[in-house]
């Protein structure tokens, strides 16, 4: 019999209840008010997208051993237990149906944090066994090869020598002491080199030492999506590492959303203790480096833009004033869309969405939001900062025929340094 | 009324023996529910923080009130309703004068009351708000998808209290004490069921928020 | 009994027809009936016999004997007693002892299943000697004299419903005239004392028509006990207007502003003070400045304090909240306690997340 | 009462600043029964202690009718007045006793109050007394 199954699965959600659980199943008041921030709501008009509803299998487990009425309740049989059927039912609601964009956390009247509680969801689907193929191969990947997406050193070299042979700049690899250790997500690796580009030619310019370990370049973290702590620690674990073995002073989030959360918030807590180094997001280093004078930009990008957040950085990481600041630098022609920062809608695909090819239809179906933002605003160019985001909206714009470019923000700003005076 | 020989009788035994049991629950009830959600805890957070929590917490206890435009815009009747439903409940409980003396009685702390006819309005309006929120619920796919047996039960308890009270106050049944001795048994079902019901969000949502604000004011998200 | 009618017994005394319709129409305005009764007032007169009354006198203070007597100068309500025969009331007949009681006997005797029975005072039920009237215990004779009575008027809130003595604890274990008659109508008119004209209105009434009044639940005339202080009250636009007075010496009371929040029992209390008044027609308890004390209500003297608003509880809810705070304390702890061992149970059962474990994986 | 009466007692009534809202019911009636008086004959009658009144609001109420052309008094088993308010048909009724304490207080509308009229049986008395004071040796 496998060692993931019910009582582990029901196990798990009994570990991860917590006061804020208590509180947040303590004050909804079934309003329904977070079936609007939802896009999976919205865009289908299928009410068991319902946000709060995503979390029952967590609320049946604090009613029944977390609350003295419950437990009388349970003791008289009244209360309606986690069955596996639930559970399998509910996983196609977790991990198809919501990208863990917090959008509802924002909205709730009572204050509570459902896609918190989601997240505590998924380790009791992980633990019961019920996550999805697309996840499972991605964590496996993760875990056996080193990269969600089977991308190997070797890739990574391969892509690095490209680099350097077009540009002549140097990407360093492994260099102890550097005040910057690098990430990389997979992504940025296969589809998005570019963006390792533009590093090596900001920190040029920035005058920024920097380094790319070997051991552990993959920012994203595969565990922190399918909602197994135990898989996110063995990943984070990897990075702190190799961190503390190159001396680094900073850990350098890349363009992607929940790579962030797991490094930058989730990682010291995965491993029990806080870090002998910082973490910062690419956009808030660009920033700093701009503010502070080291990062110079020239010309304006005339063409009409808007910006998409990640909601891993901008809702759940807090990155938001940071991104217009440098947008700004090097765009005249900026618009917002009608919901942004805070408040901006899902691309569809965060959260292990898109890594779960069974939620595919969907994904398409929902981007429409997104869809209907960006006719509002009739712009020419879409720039994000994150590579799922990117290759999700490329995908959604493809496939309702809108032609435009996705460009991620560290390659914007790149594009516009001031070319050096040597 | 088999209990009673008479209205006065229950009247006294509503405004006995009756509330000090429902006083009882409703205090023993409300500190049990509360404690089991404080003493439960959070782990430990070791991410170096980037704001602060209390900040967050405070501010969010508040900026919670106010909803977004866009929310807005896609549900404005659960929000006006809520919120008519809200003001008016309490302007009914806390500025109907002989509430201020049941308070004044019991807590020692007293305001100035309104006048009788506007509470009366709210009232009315309390309970066209009341029934228009059944309505929605009833109706409205993702709260009827929501709603429980609690929900509608936590709507009759809420609503008992108004109608009675505006029956009370009308005089519309008679004798009085009837009238009255109903009026204060509905609130006393209401202390009853609320430790055990969705009514805690009145104390619980302020956990709520605060939790939420400071997990969001410690990563300097505004909330 | 005589056979004359009161119509005649009025002509006798040189009253004239018009005299007569004066009567009436103090007569129905008394027992607050419309002015259109008035000519049927005036019929039932002409044929009214006059009847028996005896008046039995238990544990009582004679406020309501007083109250009654009041209003018993040469007036109309004075005709009223003139035309009945009052054969028995211990207090205010001349004979005594022996001979009082055979008035009684003899009244009974010759009115038998006719005679009028008014009972004013509660009965004592835990020894018989708390009250008695010539060696006979009140409750032997309430039940002898009731026996053949037509009808019972149980006059103030003693008789009605046991009054003061019945207030807690209750050491003489009152109870009320009409807890224990069973067989006979009886008439409630409560109040501490009644109104003087309803205690006459009452009579009259049953002196017109020979039968009682329409009686609300608790066994009270409507015409006098169907609408309450509150509703009939003066004040009552500055209640509906939330105007209040806050102490009897500040300016909402001397603007004459309502008194609920002084204690007034007028919402809860049904008698009809505000539209008879007190003295002649002088004033009544409100308008004097005082709230209604809520006299004619059952069980008034243990319905809170006169000087607490309506809506204050009574009890020991205070003695109960702290009891509740501090069980509360105690069983919130005793959950929490239990939550977080049931949290480390689970912490302590985790089995660690392997990929290798995902079945997806073991298929392959 | 030791031939003291509570009337002897001055009273002094202060103008009150609230009313009960009753003046204005009363005098909505008396115009409907004016009506129904002159189309159908009909009768009405108010009485006036049914129903309560802040103290000087009844004597407001008097005033507002006035006094019209006619002042009846009777005098049966105490004072009787009746006025003739200004406005013709409404006639403002007091009964006391002897003692002179209000007995009865009434509003009727009518031609004239009907006790006012002689009565018949009080005639046939009349009549009575006046054949036995002809027939007999008492003639004036």
């Amino acid at each position: 019999m496998s060692k993931l199954n019910l009582e582990q699965g029901i196990n798990a959600l009994k570990e991860q209840i917590d006061g804020p659980t208590a509180a947040f199943f303590s004050s909804c008041v079934h309003c329904g008010l977070c079936a609007e921030a939802c896009l999976f709501y919205t865009e289908t008009n299928d009410p068991k997208y319902t946000p709060i509803n995503k979390v029952e299998p967590l609320r049946r487990v604090w009613e029944s051993e977390y609350t003295l009425f419950g437990k009388l309740k349970k003791a008289l049989g009244l209360s309606k237990p986690v069955t596996d059927e639930m559970l399998s039912e509910w996983e196609t609601l977790i991990y198809d149906g919501c990208t863990l964009c917090g959008r509802c956390s924002m909205v709730c009247p009572v204050g509570n944090d459902i896609t918190g509680m989601i997240r505590k969801v998924r380790e009791g689907l992980v633990a019961s066994d019920h996550a999805p193929e697309g996840l499972v191969g991605a964590s496996t990947r993760a875990v056996k090869i080193g990269s969600p997406m089977g991308v190997r050193l070797k890739a990574l070299s391969a892509q690095i020598k490209h680099i350097e042979k077009d540009t002549g700049l140097t990407i360093p690899i492994d260099v102890e002491g550097a005040d910057y250790m690098a990430l990389l997500s997979s992504m940025e690796i296969i589809n998005f080199p570019e963006y390792i580009e533009s590093l090596a030619k900001i920190f040029k310019q920035a005058n920024v030492t920097w380094t790319i370990s070997s051991e552990a370049f993959e920012a994203t973290n595969s565990g922190i999506q399918i909602g197994s702590s135990d898989i996110a620690r063995e990943l984070v674990q990897r990075v702190v590492d190799a961190a503390e073995k190159l001396k680094v002073k900073t850990v350098i989030s890349p363009e992607c959303g929940h790579a962030y959360t797991a490094i930058r918030w989730e990682g010291p807590n995965l491993i029990g203790r806080p870090y002998p180094f910082k973490v910062i997001h690419i956009l808030e280093l660009l920033d700093e480096l701009q503010q502070s004078g080291r990062l110079k930009t020239a010309g304006k990008l005339a063409k009409k833009l808007t910006f998409h957040d990640p909601c891993q950085i901008v809702r759940k990481g807090g990155v938001e004033a940071q991104p217009r600041r440098l947008l700004n630098s090097v765009s005249s022609n900026f618009v917002e869309m009608s919901e942004h920062g805070n408040m901006n809608w899902c691309c569809g695909g965060g959260g292990g969405v898109s890594a779960n090819e069974r939620a595919d239809e969907l994904r398409l179906k929902v981007f429409n939001r997104k869809k209907i933002q960006l006719e509002e605003v009739n712009v020419e160019v879409m720039v994000t900062a994150c590579a799922n985001c990117r290759l999700v909206l490329e995908e959604g714009l493809e496939e309702n025929n809108m032609d435009m470019p996705v460009i991620g923000l560290t390659e914007l700003i790149s594009e516009h340094l001031l070319e050096d005076r040597e | 009324m088999e209990f009673f020989s008479n209205a006065n009788d229950f009247l006294m035994w509503t405004k006995g023996s009756a509330f000090t049991i429902a006083v009882s629950i409703f205090i023993v009830g409300v500190l049990v529910r509360l404690l089991e959600i404080l003493l439960l805890g959070r782990k430990t957070d070791y991410s170096e923080p980037r704001g602060t929590e209390w900040k967050g917490g405070l501010k969010n206890i508040i900026s919670r009130s106010v909803v977004d435009k866009g929310t807005f815009k896609r549900a404005p009747f659960v929000i006006v309703v809520g919120y008519i439903w809200h003001i008016a409940f309490l302007v009914v409980l806390l500025f109907f004068v002989p509430h201020i003396e049941l308070i004044k009685a019991i807590l020692g702390l007293q305001w100035p009351g309104l006048a009788t006819p506007l509470v009366d309005a709210f009232a009315v309006v309390a309970i066209v708000s009341m029934l228009a929120m059944l309505w929605h619920r009833m109706t409205h796919p993702v709260m009827k998808f929501l709603t429980t047996y609690e929900d509608y039960l936590v709507w009759l308890v809420t609503f008992l209290p108004l109608i009675t009270g505006y029956i009370a106050f009308h005089r519309m049944i008679a004798p009085y004490p009837l009238a009255l001795g109903l009026h204060i048994l509905s609130v006393e079902i209401l202390l009853i069921v609320f430790p055990f019901s969705k009514l805690m969000h009145a104390f619980t949502l302020f956990i709520a928020r605060w939790y939420t604000g400071a997990m969001m004011g410690r990563k300097g998200i505004e909330s | 009994m005589t056979k004359q009618t009161l119509y005649e017994m009025l002509q006798q005394q040189g009253i004239s027809r018009r005299g007569f319709l004066k009567y009436c129409t103090a007569l129905t305005s008394l027992m607050a009936l419309p002015p259109a009764m008035i000519p049927t007032v005036a019929k039932a007169l002409e044929s009214a016999k006059r009847p028996s009354v005896i008046w039995l006198s238990f544990q009582e203070c004679t406020g309501c004997t007083e109250s009654l007597t009041r209003s018993h100068s040469p007036t109309i309500e004075g005709l009223i007693f003139d035309h009945i025969s009052l054969d028995y009331h211990h207090t205010l007949q001349a004979a005594s002892g022996e001979a009082a009681e055979h008035a009684r006997e003899q009244a009974m005797k010759d009115n038998y299943g006719k005679y009028l029975v008014v009972v004013d005072g509660s009965i004592p039920l835990a020894d018989p000697g708390y009250s008695t009237i010539a060696g006979i215990s009140n409750l032997d004779m309430l039940n002898e004299t009731v026996a053949g009575a037509a009808a019972v008027i149980a006059v103030g809130t003693c008789a009605a419903y046991g009054g003061l003595p019945h207030a807690d604890p209750n050491p003489t274990g009152a109870v009320s005239a009409s807890s224990l008659i069973k067989d006979k109508p009886v008439i409630n008119v409560p109040g501490c004392p009644p109104i003087p004209t309803v205690i006459s209105g009452v009579l009259a009434h049953y002196l017109t028509f020979g039968s009682i009044p329409e009686l609300d639940d608790l066994g009270r005339p409507k015409v006098f006990y169907g609408q309450s202080i509150h509703d009939r009250c003066y004040r009552r636009p500055f209640y509906d207007k939330g105007l209040f007075a806050e102490t009897f010496d500040d300016e909402g009371a001397k603007k004459g502003w309502c008194l609920y929040r002084l204690g007034c029992k007028g919402p809860m209390t049904y008698n009809a003070c505000a539209t008879l008044k007190w003295n002649q027609q002088t004033s009544w308890p409100v308008e004097s400045g005082h709230g209604c004390l809520g006299c004619s209500e059952p069980n008034f003297w243990d319905a809170g304090s006169f000087y607490q608003a309506l809506s204050i509880p009574d009890g020991d809810y205070a003695k109960a909240a702290g009891y509740a705070v501090a069980a509360g304390v105690v069983l919130g702890a005793a959950a929490g306690y239990a939550n977080q061992k049931i949290k480390a149970e689970s912490a302590a059962e985790h089995t660690e997340v392997s990929v290798d474990d995902f079945s997806l994986n073991k298929k392959q | 009462m030791n031939g003291e009466s509570l009337a002897g007692i001055k009273v002094q009534v202060e103008t009150p600043e609230y009313e009960t809202g009753n003046l204005l019911s009363i005098i909505s009636e008396i115009q409907y029964a004016l009506q129904q008086l002159l189309e159908h004959k009909k009768v009405h009658s108010i009485d006036l202690r049914a129903m309560p009144w802040s103290s000087g609001e009844e004597q407001k109420l008097a005033s507002y009718l006035g006094k019209g052309e006619v002042f009846i008094e009777l005098n049966t088993l105490g004072k009787s007045t009746f006025i003739e308010t200004q406005f013709s048909g409404v006639w403002l009724v007091n009964h006391y006793n002897q003692e002179d304490e209000q007995i009865a207080k009434l509003i009727e509308i009518t031609y004239l109050p009907e006790i006012v009229f002689s009565q018949k049986e009080d005639i046939k008395n009349s009549l009575e007394r006046l054949q036995t004071a002809l027939s007999d040796d008492k003639q004036p």
